[in-house]
């Protein structure tokens, strides 16, 4: 439980991070560790496929492209910083809302768990996820296609200009 | 499928689908499209016209096409449908031969004739419907082609004053949407013929009633057509007085006056809005120096008696409504053709830089004296006999401050328009060089509109004998 | 996942794939691949849904629950009409000519395939492969404009992305499954909401950001005015409608709002659809730059099917689907139509445009039937979608919400009337001067899409029962 | 056809059809004029003498039928009406002055027709279609009479002061329509309608409001006097002077007697009206300075006198008014006949510049004298023995005040006559007017004819009525055993007290003015508090339509112009302004920030899974 507790946390801090960062990259990279948390997230409850599509699509594939193409405007986007002030109320918003989950949602956690041993129990998951998946090989095909002709737009184009 | 269901299609397929004719018969040369929008307006008024052997022997025509939840599209001709259409479609026909001479030299002209024939089929459509759906749905093509004939000129202000006139009659139409559904949801159809008598809630009453007024620019949602009379040619600010403006009446006697059976303090609070429409628009008339303008402001203080009429509640009233729409129709048509004569010929709309101008343009000026005389409902024109009924019928209804509001309208009525003659055909000239009578079928048209008042008031038995048939065999909850 | 219609998904696929090695060499022939793959699937569309005898049986004889074919055709005739009109807007020397295509194509068969999926997880697949490819789209051409859209479309709808997974883990955990069948039946069922609720409703929360329902919103604006101009159109035309607004009507009739389950989600959907109205509305009243207006007019609109997928009726999910087609239809007008403008006049600054009716009068003129129907006039469709919509609305005893859908309409046609004030009417301006009408080509897409305006509105009977049988066999 | 339409139709017939003759042609207008004229006075005394069936038609809707009816009273009317078309046409046939010859006698047929449709109408509506169609051409015959601005001005005051009043008129005939559930005059007048009940009182005052009117009575008499110098001596002689006069009192007979039971209350209103009427238009009188104006103002002092005797709601007061009625059209327009001879002849109408010209106009000189003799009220003419009727009456009432005021009415427009007569036909005959001659014949035959009708109904008082007034009041017991000639009465002498007194006052003036007859008044006009009050006067103070036009209509318009601003703002700038406010506050939010949208995303969906689960 602590173990789920720290990775809630920790893509909790990596999301107002994402927000609060001064550089965009920062911002990506952090997006990119909170991927990551909820990747781990998901393999710990027991869904592996969903955690290795969240980290191959949205902390790796994703996170590449956006590093290259926030790299490529970070120039022009330093000349003109932004007042931010204000947004770093953002933590106490946080806490704010972390403190009325607290309140409202237990229930929630405590009927997820016992989903969860129950679905364990069935040891129906695996088969679920697996046996079923054949679409999302289909999704799988689209989004490498689509990674690839995303490369072939973008990346020619940017190297060029420059 | 008898020959009066397929006048009934034509006269309103013919010109909605022949506007957008005009177009291609635009491209052959100015004079076939000229020819063939006339001809699409004489058309659709003989179409209407011919439909009164069926309703004058006691028949209606119907013709339905079905359309899902009840929306069906239902046209149908009684007595009263196609009184109104013939009336409308009179006066956009004698707008449309008008408009060959004085729309000659500006732009967009095609897309004036589109709408303009595009706009008198609406009206027809509107007028036929018997299914509160598609009385919505004709509405708003009115509003769209008014829309676009209100912005003819493209000047900012212009555009603007357009905008302005779709947007308040929009919000009109709007709210008469939301009573047409509470009808829906009440009564579980939209079919007028079915709705016949029944009684109608306040709130659908309240929102419908907003749509009229706000069609038929009555206070609070008049001061859109006084701006619209500005902006454009005259001829459009006719389909406005004339035309357009008429479409809030009649749905009044449709809707209130034919169908549903108003609650009384209903009719009241019209009648009251009405009074206090009449006068302010009557006041607005006396201080304005734009010739449209005032004319405008002149519709929405005759426009209140029509409603005093068709609320009152009683049939003389009621008669006198009918006879109003038609009396008023034509000598207000007459006074905008007029002052388009004027405006285009002494460049300017401002009357106190006319003055004199009966010595350069007699015919024109008899034709306004004519109108005007009529409008204001002095004998032996017609006006004076809607007039006179209206205020029968008001004085039946007994409430003396409405009958005292109305009253005072009366007066302020003569009090404009006798300025605006004053001012624009008498008076000193004000520094123009004696401006030319128009062309002939300009005038002619203007005459044409001055004598016919006149004949309905000579031959008034046919007109009032019609609308009294119309009122004994439709109206609803009249003492 | 429906196999019928697997075809649509796997022959744009193909095609993407053929067309930068067929044309390596031939940049048009890109343009004739792409184009001739969309008619293809189009014309097969329409003899499918349109044949006569098909019609005649009140479309009894569609397979599937007509709802995707029905998309399909949607997504392919946007599609269709954005290639088209790109074949002959793209600069002659865009040197990825073949990637852009492919990239459509690609999105084409992603949104193929979120329409026809029947599971949660290949559902969130296809959207994210949209994602991807439209972020690539936005950025088409190499303005600076574009690169900060695509930021902002692919950061502030990464939590959507991150709610749906995380939705759906949590629908995994205590559904047992994530076919829409599966939540279909424990919904109807009379068993505690609980978890799975929750679950749906975060995955909701996430289609909310996808389709930029206010305060979600806030990357619409951007995205779609920086994004490049044909691209524009097909993403509010159509990808974020599949990507965001399809998936909440499909989950809205997977957890039967109609009968009252989920009823927290459901008012939620309904209130942020109301407040997308709203705020869409009288952003755009103040709007200076046509593309962005068009951008909150789209938030609006997006508003109206939200608002009713919330309710969840029959009625309001017949008024959902017709308005989501709709929107498609005159919302890729309009944007064509800036597209037109910014290539004739060079800026879709509308205090720099004026007096464009004079030289470009179709351009005038499909805009005027196209915001006509945006602000649902009648007779043109947008009028009888709003109006099943505010039906359903009232039925429900919504009243409040019925009246201010329907007085917003007013604001809709005010925002619209002042751009065609500004853009098509009033005085010419120095841009307008030198703008001619563009090339026949061009427009045709434009005319086309009016003419299905005008038809939808007129043909509104074929149309509802069509809706109807959708309806029908979606709620069941 | 009934012979009852011939004396409406046929002049309208003719009037029409003089428009389509060329202005150029000559006699050929005139002759038409007086021809159509001519018949109508056959076709009236062959009703006035056989009573023709009553015509119906349908007409308005079935509840309003078109019926002209010829009983006592209207065909006496009608009688009237043609007569004096006839004399007017043909003193107009050589009358220059009276603008365009084709304009003219249109309008004065159409008058006449319109006016002979509302004697004869039985039906209210009728009457009120015919009553307020002569309206037009009110307009148009001062408006044609000369070509000047102030001809124009003056033509639309008196079509707005008639046009409103007619419009109370209006009101007036609806209300009366639905209390009494019949627009027939004869059915109403089988069950009259009494004034206990508000709406049956405020019908009555709307109705009185538009008969006084028409006739020309206090506050509603201003446009005469105007009309008197800016439009011709016929137009005078013929409209304020007859028509008006007669139509205006036939339907306040009407109404009084036969419509309505009046009570105590509105009898003194009416005599109130008279009196004040008779006063405040002869003391303008006595000052005047131009022939026609003086005149003017006699027309609307005299309706006084007819209001008078009709307000004292007896048989003779109002038999007095009904013959003080014929009387004066009678003399007026032989006065104003008179005043257009010598404006023709002598070219000026103005008193200062006039005199002396009986010698040089005899005929018309004895006619001006028979005519302001039997206006003065001097035995044994026709006025005399009117107004010894209406003082008769109102004595009979027991307001003696009343009397009073009507004695002295009499006395000053005696002066006023006075004053002159002997300004322009005595006295020094001025230089340029050596040369004046007689007026051509076809002017004096209708003056002479008028006068003899003067001296005829002075003489004869007993005939006229005998034969129109008494039938028309049939019901009404009237003792006319009075009326022949000479006889010793209380009132008589009075009457040449009266007479005394003016002559006296004639000649006071005359030596306090210098000899010159044409300031004989200007002791009274000059006279303190009176000063000041004819300077208002001539400033146009007490003129209710200046007054309203100058004072109250303008802040009325535009206190409710601002009110139609007021509306235009909040359907325009209202909406507008707030939309815009909204607008622009969400089109500053939207900067572009991306912080800001993500805060601004993830603090959303915080609160919708906080709602979403918590909620359930």
């Amino acid at each position: 439980m602590t173990y789920h507790n720290l990775l809630f946390v920790l893509a909790a801090v990596f999301a107002v991070w994402a927000v609060m960062a001064k550089k965009l990259l920062t911002s990506a990279i952090m997006l990119a560790s909170l991927s990551a948390a909820v990747s781990l997230i998901f393999f710990d409850f027991g869904a592996p496929w969903a955690g290795v599509f969240e980290l191959s699509v949205c902390a790796g594939l994703i996170t590449v492209l956006f590093i290259g193409a926030v790299s490529l405007i970070r120039a022009e986007e330093e000349k003109h910083p932004e007042n931010r002030t204000r947004f770093y109320a953002l933590p106490l918003a946080v806490a704010i809302f972390a403190i009325a989950a607290w309140f409202y949602l237990p229930a929630f956690f405590d009927e997820l768990a016992t989903g969860r041993q129950m679905a364990a129990g069935g040891g129906t998951i695996g088969l679920a996820l697996w046996d079923l998946r054949r679409p999302d090989m289909l999704g799988q095909v689209l989004m490498l296609a689509a990674g690839v002709f995303v490369i072939k737009s973008v990346f020619p184009r940017r190297t060029e200009n420059k | 499928m008898d020959l009066p269901v397929k006048m009934l299609i034509l006269a309103v397929a013919v010109p909605v689908l022949g506007a957008f004719l005009i177009p291609i018969a635009a491209r052959v040369s100015t004079t076939a499209r000229n020819a063939f929008a006339v001809l699409l307006g004489l058309f659709t008024f003989l179409a209407a016209a011919s439909l009164f052997s069926t309703v004058l022997g006691g028949q209606t025509a119907s013709w339905g096409l079905s359309f899902p939840r009840g929306f069906d599209l239902i046209l149908h001709a009684d007595l009263l449908s196609v009184f109104m259409a013939s009336v409308s479609a009179f006066v956009s026909m004698i707008i449309l031969i008008y408009s060959v001479d004085y729309i000659s030299h500006y732009e967009n002209q095609t897309e004036y004739y589109l709408m303009v024939v595009l706009f008198l089929g609406s009206m027809m459509g509107l007028v036929f419907s018997a299914n509160l759906m598609w009385m919505y749905v004709f509405w708003e093509m009115t509003g769209f082609a008014s829309w676009r004939l209100v912005g003819f000129f493209r000047s900012d202000r212009d555009v603007a004053k357009a905008n302005k006139t779709i947007l308040v009659t929009v919000f009109g139409a709007l709210c008469m949407l939301i009573g047409i559904i509470i009808v829906y949801f009440d009564y579980g159809t939209l079919d007028l013929r079915m709705l016949h008598g029944q009684a109608i809630s306040y709130a659908a009453a309240a929102f419908i009633l907003v749509g009229i007024l706000s069609k038929s620019a009555t206070l609070p949602f008049s001061t859109w057509l006084p701006d619209a009379g500005v902006a454009p040619s005259t001829v459009t600010s006719l389909l406005h007085a004339a035309v357009l403006v008429k479409i809030g009446v009649y749905a009044y006697a449709r809707i209130f006056g034919v169908t549903f059976a108003a609650p009384d303090a209903f009719s009241n609070a019209v009648l009251y809005i009405a009074g206090a429409s009449a006068l302010v628009s009557a006041g607005a008339a006396l201080i304005d120096t734009d010739i449209k303008r005032i004319i405008a402001y002149s519709t929405i203080s005759q426009l209140a008696f029509i409603f005093l009429g068709l609320a009152s509640g009683n049939k003389t009233a009621f008669i006198g409504a009918i006879l109003y729409i038609l009396m008023h129709s034509v000598a207000k048509g007459g006074l905008f053709l007029c002052a388009g004569i004027i405006e285009q010929n002494a460049h300017t709309k401002d009357i106190n830089k006319m003055g004199g101008l009966f010595s350069s343009m007699p015919v024109t000026g008899v034709a306004f004296a004519l109108c005007s005389l009529s409008v204001m409902g002095i004998p032996p024109f017609g006006g004076f006999f809607s007039k006179f009924l209206v205020f029968s019928g008001a004085a039946q209804n007994g409430n003396l401050t409405v009958l005292l509001m109305f009253l005072a309208g009366a007066v302020m009525t003569l009090l404009y328009l006798v300025r605006l003659f004053y001012k624009i055909f008498l008076g000193e000239p004000a520094g123009h060089n004696n401006p030319k009578e128009g062309s002939f079928t300009m005038v002619a048209s203007v005459m044409a509109l001055a004598l016919i008042g006149l004949a309905l008031g000579a031959l008034i038995y046919y007109p009032s004998a019609y609308a009294e048939l119309l009122t004994n065999s439709l109206g609803v909850n009249l003492q | 996942m429906d196999k019928g219609l697997l075809a649509y998904l796997l022959i744009p696929l193909l095609s993407a794939v053929i067309i930068p090695f067929a044309a390596k060499n031939r940049p048009k022939l890109a343009d004739i691949l792409a184009n001739v793959t969309l008619l293809a699937g189009l014309a097969n569309l329409a003899w499918l849904a349109l044949r006569p005898s098909i019609i005649r049986g009140e479309f009894a004889d569609i397979p599937g629950d007509g709802l995707s074919l029905l998309l399909v055709a949607a997504i392919y005739l946007v599609a269709f009409c954005v290639t088209f009109f790109s074949a002959w807007f793209l600069d002659e020397h865009l040197p990825n000519r073949q990637a852009y295509y492919s990239l459509i194509l690609v999105s084409v068969a992603a949104m193929c395939g979120v329409v026809t999926t029947t599971d949660f997880f290949t559902l969130y697949v296809f959207i994210e492969v949209l994602a991807v490819t439209s972020f690539a789209l936005i950025t088409t051409d190499e303005s600076s404009g574009g690169i900060e859209g695509a930021l902002k479309y692919f950061f502030l709808t990464f939590p959507a992305s991150a709610l749906i997974i995380v939705g759906i883990a949590v629908m995994m955990m205590s559904l047992g499954g994530l076919s829409f069948e599966s939540l279909r039946i424990f919904m109807a069922a009379d068993a505690p909401a609980g978890t799975v609720t929750f679950a749906a409703a975060l995955m909701m929360l996430g289609f909310l950001i996808k389709a930029g329902v206010a305060p979600f919103h806030a990357w619409t604006p951007d995205a779609y005015q920086g994004a490049y101009a044909p691209v524009s159109a097909y993403l509010a035309g159509i990808v974020t409608k599949i990507s965001g607004v399809y998936a909440i009507i499909k989950l809205a009739t997977l957890l039967r709002f109609f009968d009252g389950r989920a009823q927290a989600v459901s008012e939620m959907v309904m209130f942020l659809g109301m407040f997308s109205i709203a705020l869409g509305a009288l952003a755009a009243l103040k709007q200076t730059n046509f593309k962005r207006m068009l951008a909150f007019s789209s938030i609006s609109q997006v508003g109206y099917i939200v608002l009713a997928a919330g309710l969840g009726t029959p009625l309001a999910i017949m008024g959902a689907v017709f308005h989501l087609l709709n929107h498609a239809t005159f919302k890729t007008v309009l944007f064509l139509n800036s597209a037109s403008v910014e290539k004739s006049a060079g800026t879709t600054d509308m205090d720099k445009l004026g007096g464009l009716e004079h030289s470009m009068p179709w351009t005038s003129w499909t805009s005027i039937v196209a915001l006509l129907s945006t602000a649902g006039v009648p007779p043109l469709s947008g009028f009888w979608s709003k109006l099943l919509i505010i039906l359903a609305l009232w039925e429900s005893g919504l009243k409040t919400y019925a009246v201010l859908a329907l007085l917003f309409s007013i604001v809709t046609l005010a925002y619209f009337m002042m751009m065609q004030k500004k853009v098509f009417f009033g005085k010419k301006t120095a841009a307008a001067e030198s703008s001619p009408e563009v090339s026949a080509p061009l427009l045709a897409p434009v005319v086309l899409m009016s003419a299905l305006i005008v038809a939808l509105g007129l043909l509104f009977p074929y149309f509802y029962t069509y809706v109807k049988m959708v309806a029908e066999r979606i709620i069941l | 056809m009934n012979i009852i339409l011939i004396p409406i139709l046929l002049p309208l017939l003719t009037g029409l059809a003089l428009l389509l003759i060329s202005e150029k042609t000559k006699y050929l207008k005139e002759l038409l004029g007086i021809g159509a004229a001519a018949v109508s006075l056959l076709a009236a005394v062959n009703i006035l003498l056989v009573h023709p069936a009553p015509l119906h038609h349908h007409w308005l809707g079935t509840a309003i039928s078109f019926t002209l009816i010829a009983d006592n009273l209207s065909a006496f009317l009608l009688l009237a009406v043609s007569l004096f078309s006839l004399a007017i046409s043909v003193y107009s046939f050589s009358m220059p002055n009276k603008g365009s010859a084709k304009w003219f006698y249109f309008n004065l047929l159409m008058t006449q027709g319109f006016a002979a449709g509302a004697a004869l109408s039985d039906n209210m509506v009728a009457m009120l279609f015919f009553w307020e169609g002569l309206l037009v051409f009110l307009y148009t015959f001062i408006a044609l009479s000369q070509n000047t601005h102030a001809a124009k001005r003056t033509a639309m005051k008196a079509f707005l002061i008639n046009a409103v009043t007619d419009l109370c008129l209006l009101a007036g005939v609806t209300i009366t329509g639905y209390i009494a559930g019949t627009m027939s005059m004869s059915d109403i007048s089988a069950n009259k309608l009494t004034l206990d009940y508000g709406w049956s009182l405020f019908a009555y005052v709307l109705l009185l409001i538009g008969a006084v009117s028409k006739a020309g009575a206090f506050p509603f008499h201003t446009w005469i006097p105007d009309a008197a110098t800016d439009s011709s001596a016929p137009f005078m002689a013929y409209v304020p002077a007859a028509i008006d006069k007669l139509l205006g009192i036939y339907f306040l007979a009407r109404a009084s007697v036969y419509l309505f039971t009046l009570n105590g209350t509105m009898q003194l209103v009416l005599m109130s009206l008279g009196a004040v009427t008779i006063l405040v238009a002869v003391m303008m009188a006595f000052v005047q300075k131009d022939y026609k104006r003086l005149l003017s103002y006699h027309a609307v002092s005299q309706t006084g006198y007819m209001i008078l005797g009709i307000g004292t709601l007896n048989p003779v007061g109002i038999a007095g008014g009904l013959f003080h009625m014929i009387n004066h059209a009678t003399y007026k327009s032989c006065l104003f006949m008179t005043a257009g001879s010598v404006e023709r002849q002598a070219g000026t109408g103005e008193l200062s510049k006039l005199g002396g010209l009986f010698r040089a106009m005899p005929v018309t000189g004895v006619c001006f004298l028979i005519a302001a003799a039997a206006i003065s009220g001097i035995a044994p003419l026709n006025g005399f023995f009117s107004k010894e009727l209406v003082y008769k009456g109102t004595l009979d009432t027991g307001y003696t005040v009343f009397f009073l005021a009507a004695e002295l009415g009499s006395f000053l427009t005696l002066a006023s006559f006075l004053k002159l007569g002997h300004s322009v036909f005595f006295g020094a005959r001025p230089e340029g007017m050596k040369e004046t001659k007689e007026a051509p014949f076809s002017m004096l035959l209708p003056m002479l004819t008028l006068a003899g009708i003067c001296v005829a109904f002075g003489f004869g008082a007993r005939f006229p009525i005998e034969w129109f007034i008494a039938p028309s009041l049939a019901g009404m017991n009237i003792e006319t055993g009075l009326l022949w000639g000479f006889h010793a009465d209380k009132l008589y002498f009075v009457s040449v007290i009266v007479i005394l007194a003016a002559v006296m006052n004639h000649l006071f003036g005359l030596s306090a003015g210098g000899g010159k007859p044409s300031k004989s008044s200007d002791h009274i006009h000059y006279a303190p508090v009176l000063k000041e009050t004819y300077a208002l006067a001539e400033r146009k103070v007490f003129d209710l339509y200046e007054q309203t036009m100058d004072r109250v209509v303008p802040p009325v318009s535009l206190a409710l112009f601002k009110v139609d601003r007021f509306f235009d703002w909040t359907i325009d700038a209202l909406p507008g302004g707030v939309a815009s406010f909204f607008g622009g506050a969400s089109r500053r939010f939207h900067n572009g920030s991306y912080p800001l949208y993500m805060a601004l995303t993830i603090a959303g969906a915080a609160v919708y899974i906080l709602l979403a689960g918590g909620l359930k």
